[in-house]
């Protein structure tokens, strides 16, 4: 079974963000425009308060860690479900009161044209969208 | 009359099919990708069976790549249920009497877990067997009775009181 | 206000290092030699003797963790200030004795001929210098 | 000393694997088919049980941490030694039952035709190798 992790929502023209190519954004989704090779990248900075696994110390016996994960899924009209092209996974068990730290992926794939690509997250509110430099997600041709 | 199985669907209309040149109706069965699109409209496309280690689940798609089978994680005692097939992905879980252990809290469906030896109620009752949740070991088997935190059987001589639960046991003597 | 974070030297002629096709290294800034697109990536390598939040448990109040950052900063004519490409941002709570870890930067931008780049980090004690192949910066045109 | 880590066997043809323009796969390495700029990346995703380190509270005294560590290595003809390309490396120090976690490494580097790369791991067991999107390797030439 595919995850269901909720996708984000992009800014796609403000900043430094910006689309060229006849590449486009629409409904969280980067659709590719022509087939060809793709270098595909996202980076997600996730801040949290303590994760429960963290934050008491009484028994010896030690907690299952939270955990935080990102997926960049490609959805193509060539067949019904979509696939997880990259996967950035890491547990969370922080003894501080808060913590905050980034997943980084990126790779090449053959895409086709009008191949949709999508960011997924765990838990989007642990997601730190305040600033456009700690998440983002792009795709180019190579 | 004779009826003839229905093939897949003819639908040239898809978006895959508009925009990759001539309307290939026919897509290829589940377990099988597309090696090459079909040369004339309403056509089959070439569908190769999926190689060893991949599988792809969908009938009548145009995929032209297999998914890759997951392993199962060994280093956490994962063993594959069903191993994978060209239809189906490696279903991974554990052995009996080993319990499904989810490895992060929240636990979610697609979550890591590792599997660990169900605990065993050895003299205690089994209340409930080892599935989910570890097992859960009731009172004491019949002919014991508990004993700080374990069960030791029931007196049989005819001398001293005759614990309650052993009553089967030594109950005659009370009387 | 943009970070005041100190901005590293770079080797670019040894080891691994170069700089190619008029691309100019000067003063901790690469220097773009033609405006186009660009993929800008940096790497660094942090390590620290125990943070100060890890390493009491007394009071059952927790501490809030030191952090470790990473900024690529382009530098241009057309604006007086700076502005931050990239952030990689980490907070840092171990107990372990020592503690190292990297923190790795990619993406794709629209740069101008002059535009300059530099690597700014949080606390420059920190960072791992040592080895090349483990704290690096570079960009490269598309 | 180089490393003496082990090298990491890879899928090259099923699923999201795939070789094209010549650039072979053969015995944990990938062939370099013409010289010039790559830019070569890796993803390890690791994961463990609870490390020593971060098991037992008793004494004040810290522990030191264990380590996780991916290298990409160049072996080519033209020098006997392999050289590492790029290096990720981090402290492994969890109170938690259980952790994971990946480390992500990509940079450009000139290469020449026959130079072979693989990636070295500082202990296999600690690799999740069970999904495709999790751990991959590969270059491509710019």
């Amino acid at each position: 079974p595919k995850n269901q992790f909720p996708a984000l929502h992009w800014e796609h023209e403000l900043g430094l963000a910006f689309t060229k190519n006849r590449m486009k954004y629409t409904n969280k989704f980067l659709v590719i425009p022509e087939s060809g090779d793709y270098f595909v990248y996202s980076q997600i900075t996730f801040r949290g308060t303590t994760s429960e696994c963290g934050s008491t110390h009484q028994g010896r016996q030690q907690k299952k860690p939270d955990s935080i994960i990102v997926v960049i899924t490609k959805v193509t009209d060539s067949y019904p479900e979509p696939s997880q092209l990259l996967t950035g996974t890491k547990s969370v068990c922080e003894i501080s009161s808060n913590w905050f730290q980034p997943l980084y992926l990126g790779a090449m794939f053959s895409l086709q044209e009008g191949d949709k690509l999508m960011v997924n997250v765990s838990d989007i509110s642990l997601v730190d969208y305040t600033k456009e430099d700690k998440t983002f997600f792009g795709a180019f041709l190579l | 009359g004779q009826g003839s199985i229905p093939g897949p669907r003819c639908d040239c209309t898809s978006d895959f099919q508009r925009r990759n040149g001539p309307p290939c109706c026919r897509g290829c069965p589940v377990g099988h990708y597309m090696k090459a699109s079909c040369t004339e409209p309403c056509g089959n496309a070439t569908c190769l069976p999926c190689p060893r280690g991949s599988f792809l689940a969908r009938d009548d798609h145009f995929k032209d790549q297999c998914t890759r089978c997951q392993a199962c994680d060994e280093e956490a005692f994962q063993v594959a249920l069903e191993n994978c097939s060209a239809v189906a992905d490696t279903r991974c879980g554990c052995k009996p009497g080993w319990l499904m252990d989810c490895s992060v809290k929240p636990c979610r469906e697609s979550s890591p877990f590792h599997c660990r030896p169900c605990s065993d109620c050895e003299d205690l009752y089994t209340e409930l067997p080892c599935s989910s949740r570890d097992t859960d070991c009731g009172p004491c088997l019949p002919g014991f009775y508990e004993y700080g935190d374990g069960c030791i059987s029931c007196p049989t001589s005819i001398l001293g009181t005759c614990p309650e639960p052993c009553a089967a046991v030594c109950g005659w003597r009370q009387k």
